[in-house]
């Protein structure tokens, strides 16, 4: 049940002369949550980017090594990005809504992706979004309001459940709790561990008790490297490198 | 089948095809498009374009092919007299093709029965009034080897539009039934449709160049021409511009580049001042109110005829600067002499670029994102500092395009220079001297009433491919210069 | 098929053409025919570019046509041309109606204010007039500021011809210059070159823009066309040369010497083709039209003398040579 | 850790900092009054912008308001069957064989006579001389008016024709008595009968819509001038420019600033375009004579053809501003329509372009404009010149037939002789700026509601 | 020496039609750190903005009630919001570097400002600025790099050092830490802490035990009201209201 939904082997990601992944090896799990931990600026986003090839629109970024999904190759030249994008879905750092309506934001993948026969239908997906991605009660009243009028965090919640309407298989999400309330905060995570039942989730965070708390399986980067995989309790009461250690505890940053 | 006809019906197979694809795709997923890999239009717009494009690029490449193959056969047919009536093959054919036109036409009216068409003699008709008669120019009188080639010429035209009437349909059908049997719901109609409008962006963007083949194609004959007649170092290097009818002009360009040079920059230097300001203040200031009142009143610069500011230039603008540069003026100084100068050309070409700057420019600055200006203003910085060091930065790649527009309009206005900045090509550095430029003595040259083969009036063409190299090159210099500016600040 | 002659060519010929046009379109069966303007130079050279439907029938000229022009014509297959003259066009030097008495001009007069050399006291110097009257008394002490047309016009070719060469020779320049040892023909050429510090202004654009400097300039002396000077006689006042005032009757007699004749030029091939083309043709040198008191001697054509010949010509489609 | 210095001494002395937000600091002083003046700048620009504009457009108004107003003749006509119908059975071609030249003492004969019944001396030996008062464009007023209604020949008919342009310039103030002194088509004679005239009700002023839907006329009647056919010329020719311009435009920008890879190819599409900006005008009308006419045989003097040469020469102006709001519209919409799943294609197609509109309407109002207002090209492809076709009868027609285009009649009247055509050309400029407003309002509009900040 | 720095008195916001401030008074304190806390959308942005009439931008927002600083009206006319905002910084909820590298993201603020009389003096800022901002080390290679090419993490905290640069007197703190990993965290609240000092920082922030660790003083926004304002202790160990205290132990959203 629990097969390698991703598996990446040897990546390697340069922004121009940078080198900002340096020979990540890891395998994503089916039906499982995955925790990206680590410094700022260690190189998460840029590793999770690779992984629904967000990095295509990077003029300067050059990405090397293999990546297999369900055990294809993503960067093959057969493989369309865009399909691979609508299973692999991802939840940017900064929220980035459509400068349109609260209701277009949300609707806007599943009409891309025919995944609703009718009005009602989308309508329906919509508000199941919504209410997936914690904000339903705060917009029900303002659907037709631009998403680009919210709170911080409102914003952050409808990047979540904009993301979650289009059913992918795999999220990706770039600490998607980042500008939320406690009690918003545990809605998202229950939505986590939600998606867990039929898909893969990889979250990158800074908390460690988040990371504690939804994830099964983690994995701790340090100045583009890739120093400590395993599971999550292993790692957060046992770990090998002493990096890892240091993090956990506080000591390096 | 007339080409027209063809092409509606072509384009009638398409539209069926089109819901007839949507409707088999929709089929194939039973009814939920869920299952299916694109949204339903995309199957249809796959079928509709497999349809047509095959039919339509078989009939433009047979529309031109054929006349060149029966053209060619046709010629075979004319014998050695021909040639020496004519003078040249192509001469003859050019009345093949008009007689065997005139034929159809005659038929077309009831002038001639087909049949007649096929067997008229010239010893027995007098061809030429019989094509008359229907309005077809005809040069001379109907050789009997001409009718006769232009007679096999009709046949062959004939069966070649059968042929291709045939072949464009079957062409049409079998893109039709093959993008309709590919039609599944596995099938990616998508991408597949993405890729035709990616090839049809492609070939938007190659109208440029075609426009460019063809200003060069249309320009290189005569610029030759000129050149056989006028040596070419001294058109490059001359400094004299005096052309006249009776020989002995003197054709030199650089004073002209001159003119054109210091008119631009004249007109620039008012425009891009005027229009930058008018559109930071329309963008960063202005509320909607004023905005959505001045702009479009600006915009209204750009449409009035050159015509208008040209009398402009030389009733109002000229006067009023001879009144302050000129003798007995304001200034006193006296630099100025006419009212016809360099500065009243480059004034009011100015007030036309202006809205070239500015509104393309609003547009831009509007774009940049707020947060950008709420970082700088969060600082304390006041609104005319984030204008000018977080906001224009970031509009700059956008309002150096607008410039280099104007800049571009600049070199090819007419009307205003010919009324604004005199007729006399001068090297002078007095901007109140009258001047002229490239762009008007081509005008000038074209329309004049030299010798049409003269260098007088031939230096028209080399003026223009002149200018055109010249302002290419200037175009990939700036083109570098940009990818350089930009490479070092990544 | 195109069913209304298309005529191209001088915009001097054009307001007759158009009166021709129009009352053509009025009073026959055929569509009005379509002129446009362009110059002569471009519209011989479309009539030249070869026979057919997409080219034009008719060129307008305010000049004959060259014989290098007549080469290319046959080079591209247009051989049969009948040339029609038309009449002829005067050229006037007019001024502002309240400026200076600009009211006599002799051809040294002009040569004197506008040449690039001259001759003082027996010498040849570079032009050193400012004023009408340093060189002639009975001018006006005036600045010299003169509108002649641009190179581009065929009345500069006139100008210089007519008035500039004639005047070098009156004011004894011509005899100078050769007597300097140029060569008849150099001489000749540097008769007719003009003086380029400001006091002579070329204009490439067409009357209107004459009248608009002299408008703003009281000491302006314009070159006109004479059916352009009478229909402005509310602003402008016209100078007589050698004494002859311009009228088409001076002009007509060959007593004004500033004239050039107008001509067109039909495609032979064209005729019984293009419906109307033989008949427009016929019209424009008809009595009624091209005659005496006819609608283009009102608007100031200087009617041709030998118009019946001409009308002849045109009825037996006669070609050149 | 070791980012941290143990400098806590704090910034600037707190004295200074502690100033009242009501009294600007001395540098605040500078930077407000720096500040007050960049913004007088942009007052300064947009006000010499407008002045301008209004110096421009009030002496375009000022110069072209009598365009609009006619003087008229009203007359009865006696239609005299001796000379119009010499068969007497009213057959159309019959009819059509008496000429306008026939016509024009018919025409005399009755003004002379209307001056007698209302009284009116007439002061000159040969009283025909009157009929330098009327348009000479009567005649066949007359004519075709006896053509379209056989039945009138024998009939007296009451007749509004145009009077003389001297005529109409007198009565609005352009033609005086001392400056026909020297005139040789109206002497000051006419005057005094043209305001015995009006007293008798002969003569009247009025709107003169001719001038408006009418066509153009030969230089020797300028009275009876319109600019209407050369209004639907300009039409027709911004119907293909707008069909063709705008599309291709937009399509290309998009391949260049989305999808087009960083290599030679591009280079050369990017640097032709920008250089084809360049070109001088008359060159595309070269280009167009060689090309649609020449080449393509496409028929002469066609609004389509000026329309495609246009076309050409709007291309640059709508690519540059198109590529310019493209650029300016942020990555990170582009990022969120890829993370949904959408296509680069339909990224650019349901966001990017959107939010690029504003942009692209500034581009094309721009280049409408410009092709709207321009001569030189179509010089060359036969549609300036004297060229009074009638209004087309059909779309086909409208696209293929002859015609001009209202800046090439306004440059046409401004060459000619008589100055009544001056006022023409004003009132030709009026009529084509309200075309070019009614053009930009919608997508003025349009850009209006695509405007947005983010 | 705690004397009230910024006094609010029945400041309200409106968004076009939607209240999105009610009638809020708070003092904040001069050398404090008041943590402004409650639920994603209740409005602390908001109120935050008004504090340096940021909210003037907005073209829909609408502010009404008084907010003196040392006792003047800020919204009084003759206040030049210029003037205002070099006194009270503001450090945004989303990063927002320039489109500059990232010395001149620095240097912008002292060069308006004039803080620095030469080049010399301003590499020191720069300097100083960036370390005090816990990111020196990571872009001291790469100054003359654009800022917009840094990680979340690393644009959050250059927004951090940009607004320190300018050294105001209040600092407007939004959400600062949400992309940060717990070490950048703790050397950002060190900062707060050292800032303290000589000036007064409000915080806005979804994390109660950062509340608790750097804040004095906590406001309690709940649906655009003020709740509770007092002691972080007392607000965190006995609060008065029971809104807030559903609110500390996770129970409210
Ligand atoms: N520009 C705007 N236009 C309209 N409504 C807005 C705008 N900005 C914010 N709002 C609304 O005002 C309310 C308060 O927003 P604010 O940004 O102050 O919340 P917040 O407390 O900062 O939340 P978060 O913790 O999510 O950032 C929210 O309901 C929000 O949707
Ligand atoms: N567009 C870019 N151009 C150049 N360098 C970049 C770019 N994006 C990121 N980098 C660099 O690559 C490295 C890794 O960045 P990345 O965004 O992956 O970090 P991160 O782990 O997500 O950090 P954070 O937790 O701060 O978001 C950083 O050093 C960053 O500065
Ligand atoms: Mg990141
Ligand atoms: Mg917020
Ligand atoms: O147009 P023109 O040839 O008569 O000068």
């Amino acid at each position: 049940m629990n097969d390698i939904k991703i598996s990446a082997r040897g990546v390697q990601v340069y922004y121009g002369d940078t080198h900002a992944i340096k020979d990540v090896d890891v395998d994503i799990r089916d039906k499982t949550v995955t925790a990206f931990i680590g410094p700022s600026g260690c190189g998460k986003s840029t590793f999770l980017r690779c992984l629904n090839r967000m990095n295509d629109t990077i003029d300067v970024a050059r990405v090397e090594g293999n990546i297999l999904l369900d055990g294809e190759d993503i960067y093959d030249k057969r493989v369309d990005p865009v399909q691979l994008r609508a299973k692999v879905g991802m939840v940017f750092q900064k929220p980035n809504p459509f400068p349109k309506s609260i209701y277009d934001n949300i609707a806007y993948g599943p009409r891309i992706h025919g995944l609703a026969k009718n009005k009602a239908e989308l309508d329906e997906i919509v508000e199941k979004s919504l209410r997936r991605g914690a904000i339903w009660d705060e917009v029900k009243d303002r659907l037709h309001a631009p998403g680009t009028g919210l709170s911080g965090g409102q914003q952050q919640r409808l990047c979540i459940a904009r993301a979650v309407a289009t059913e992918p298989e795999v999220l990706l999400m770039d600490e998607p709790c980042s500008a939320l309330d406690p009690i918003a905060t545990l809605q998202v995570e229950e939505l986590i561990d939600e998606l867990r039942e039929n898909f893969s989730v990889v979250i990158v965070t800074h908390s460690m008790q988040q990371a504690a708390r939804v994830s099964q399986k983690t994995a701790f980067f340090h100045l583009g490297n890739l120093v400590e995989y395993g599971d999550t309790e292993q790692i957060f009461t046992n770990p090998k490198d002493e990096r890892t250690e240091s993090y956990i505890t506080g000591r390096i940053g | 089948m007339p080409a027209l006809w063809l092409l509606v019906l072509v384009l009638v197979i398409g539209i069926a095809g089109f819901i007839i694809g949507r409707q088999r795709a929709m089929r194939t997923a039973q009814g939920d498009i869920r299952l299916l890999h694109s949204l339903p239009s995309y199957y249809g717009s796959n079928v509709f374009l497999s349809t047509v494009i095959p039919g339509l690029l078989l009939l433009a490449v047979w529309l031109i092919a054929q006349p060149l193959v029966i053209q060619g056969r046709v010629a075979a047919m004319i014998p050695e007299q021909g040639l020496s009536d004519y003078g040249s093959l192509s001469l003859v054919m050019s009345d093949v093709r008009r007689v065997a036109d005139g034929l159809d036409l005659a038929v077309e009216r009831g002038a001639l029965t087909p049949e007649a068409a096929g067997s008229i003699r010239t010893e027995l008709t007098d061809v030429r009034a019989r094509l008359g008669a229907v309005g077809v120019a005809l040069g001379s009188n109907v050789q009997p080897y001409v009718l006769s080639a232009a007679q096999s010429y009709r046949a062959m035209s004939a069966t070649g539009s059968l042929l291709m009437s045939v072949v464009v349909i079957a062409a049409t059908i079998a893109g039709f039934a093959v993008s309709v049997l590919r039609t599944n719901k596995d099938f990616r109609a998508r991408n597949a449709v993405e890729k035709v409008v990616l090839a049809l962006l492609l070939a938007a963007a190659s109208i440029a160049i075609l426009t460019t083949v063809g200003i060069v194609l249309s320009l290189i004959f005569n610029t030759i021409e000129f050149f056989k007649l006028y040596p070419a170092s001294d058109f490059f290097f001359g400094t004299t511009w005096s052309p006249s009818f009776g020989g002995g002009s003197e054709l030199g360009i650089v004073p002209l580049f001159w003119g054109t040079f210091y008119i631009s920059l004249i007109a620039l230097a008012v425009a891009v001042p005027i229009g930058l300001f008018a559109a930071i203040y329309l963008s960063e200031y202005a509320g909607p109110k004023v905005r959505s009142v001045a702009k479009p009143l600006l915009e209204v610069l750009a449409g009035i005829p050159t015509i208008v500011y040209g009398l402009f230039a030389l009733l109002t603008v000229g006067p009023l600067l001879v009144s302050v540069f000129g003798q007995g003026g304001m200034l006193g100084v006296g630099w100025m002499r006419g009212g016809t100068a360099v500065a009243t050309a480059g004034l009011v070409m100015g007030v036309m670029l202006i809205p070239f700057v500015s509104s393309l420019s609003d547009d831009i600055i509007n774009a940049v994102p707020q947060a950008m200006r709420d970082g700088s203003l969060g600082l304390g910085a006041t609104r005319s500092e984030t204008v000018k060091q977080v906001v224009m930065p970031a509009a700059l790649p956008g309002i150096v395009g607008a410039i280099l527009l104007a800049a571009s309009r600049a070199i090819g206005e007419t009307m205003i220079v010919v009324l604004g900045a005199g007729a006399a090509a001068r090297l002078s550095l007095n901007p109140f001297e009258a001047m002229t430029t490239v762009t008007a003595k081509i005008v000038s040259q074209l329309t004049g009433d030299a010798d049409f083969a003269s260098p007088e009036a031939l230096v028209a063409f080399a003026l223009g491919m002149t200018l055109f190299v010249i302002t290419l090159g200037l175009n990939i210099v700036a083109l570098v210069i940009v990818r350089k500016y930009r490479e070092q600040y990544d | 098929a195109r069913d209304q002659v298309q005529v191209a060519g001088s915009s001097t010929v054009l307001p007759y053409a158009s009166i021709v046009a129009e009352a053509f379109g009025e009073n026959f069966d055929f569509p009005t025919p379509v002129v446009e303007s362009g110059g002569s130079s471009a519209g011989l050279k479309r009539f030249c570019e070869g026979v057919g439907e997409n080219t034009i029938d008719i060129a307008n000229a305010s000049r004959a046509i060259k014989s290098s022009e007549v080469e290319a014509c046959a080079a591209n297959g247009v051989t049969d041309i009948m040339e029609v003259r038309i009449g002829y066009d005067g050229i006037v030097f007019a001024s502002q109606l309240n400026g200076p008495e600009f009211t006599a001009f002799e051809p040294a007069d002009i040569y004197n204010a506008l040449a690039e050399q001259v001759v003082v006291d027996g010498e040849l110097v570079a032009n050193p007039h400012n004023q009408w009257a340093d060189f002639n008394p009975e001018l006006p002490a005036e600045g010299i500021v003169a509108f002649i047309p641009g190179t581009k016009h065929g009345t500069r070719e006139v100008f210089e011809e007519k008035v500039l060469l004639a005047g070098c020779e009156a004011s004894g320049a011509l005899e100078a210059m050769v007597a300097s040892g140029m060569s008849e023909e150099d001489a000749e050429g540097e008769c007719m070159s003009v003086r380029t510090d400001g006091k002579s202004v070329d204009i490439d654009g067409d009357y209107t823009e004459t009248l608009a400097r002299i408008d703003s300039n009281a000491n302006g002396v314009g070159v006109f066309g004479l059916a352009f000077y009478e229909n402005n006689t509310d602003k402008l006042k016209v100078a007589t040369m050698s004494g002859i005032e311009p009228t088409t009757e001076t002009i007509a007699s060959g007593d004004y010497p500033v004239s050039r004749p107008l001509y067109f030029y039909v495609k032979k091939a064209h005729i019984g083709v293009i419906p109307g083309l033989k008949e427009y043709a016929e019209f424009f040198v008809s009595d009624d039209m091209a005659g005496a008191n006819g609608p283009l001697s009102e608007y100031g054509l200087v009617a041709d003398p030998e118009l019946a010949a001409t009308q002849e010509a045109v009825a037996s489609e006669q070609t050149m040579n | 850790m070791t980012d941290f210095t143990a400098d806590t001494a704090g910034p600037g002395t707190p004295a200074a900092r502690k100033s009242s937000l009501y009294t600007e600091t001395t540098r605040t002083k500078r930077r407000n009054a720096s500040e007050t003046r960049f913004r007088l700048y942009g007052v300064a620009a947009i006000s010499v912008g407008l002045l301008f504009l209004v110096a421009l457009l009030y002496s375009i108004v000022t110069n072209g308001i009598p365009a609009f107003k006619q003087t008229f003749v009203t007359i009865p006509v006696t239609l005299d069957a001796a000379r119009l119908d010499e068969t007497g059975n009213r057959d159309p071609s019959d009819l059509a064989r008496v000429t306008t030249f026939g016509y024009k003492p018919l025409v005399t004969e009755a003004l002379v006579t209307a001056l007698r019944d209302n009284g009116i001396a007439i002061p000159f030996e040969d009283e025909g001389d009157v009929e330098k008062l009327l348009s000479s464009s009567v005649a066949a007023q007359v004519r075709n008016t006896v053509l379209a209604d056989p039945e009138l020949v024998g009939q007296t008919v009451e007749f509004r024709m145009l009077a003389a342009s001297r005529v109409d310039g007198y009565f609005k103030g352009r033609v005086s008595r001392e400056s026909l002194a020297r005139d040789r088509n109206l002497d000051a004679e006419h005057l005094d009968l043209a305001d015995r005239m009006v007293e008798a009700g002969l003569l009247q002023t009025a709107f003169n819509a001719d001038f408006i839907f009418g066509a153009d006329a030969s230089e020797s009647r300028p009275e009876q001038a319109g600019i209407g056919v050369s209004m639907v010329g300009s039409l027709f020719m911004m119907l293909v420019v707008l069909v063709l311009a705008l599309p291709i435009g937009v399509a290309s920008s998009i391949y260049l600033e989305e999808f087009a890879p960083q290599n030679r190819f591009t280079d050369f599409i990017e640097v032709n375009i920008s250089n084809l900006a360049a070109v001088p005008s008359i060159v595309f009308g070269i280009l167009g004579l060689a090309v649609f006419i020449q080449f393509a045989h496409l028929p002469m003097s066609a609004p389509l053809v000026g329309g495609l040469v246009l076309t050409l020469m709007t291309l640059p102006t709508i690519i540059i501003s198109t590529r310019a709001s493209l650029k300016a519209v942020p990555p990170s919409i582009r990022d969120a329509a890829l993370g949904v799943g959408a296509s680069r294609m339909q990224s650019v197609f349901h966001h990017v372009l959107p939010l690029a509109m504003p942009g692209i309407l500034t581009g094309t109002i721009i280049g409408l404009a410009q092709a709207l207002g321009e001569t030189a090209p179509l010089l060359l492809i036969g549609m300036v010149g004297f060229i009074a076709s009638n209004m087309p009868d059909s779309i086909g027609a409208g696209f293929l037939s002859p015609n001009s285009a209202m800046p090439a009649q306004i440059y046409e009247w401004a060459k000619r002789a008589d100055p009544a055509y001056y006022e023409r050309a004003w009132g030709g400029i009026i009529i084509l700026l309200v075309f070019l407003m009614t053009m930009n309002i919608i997508a003025v509009v349009l850009r209006r509601r695509f405007e947005r900040r983010w």
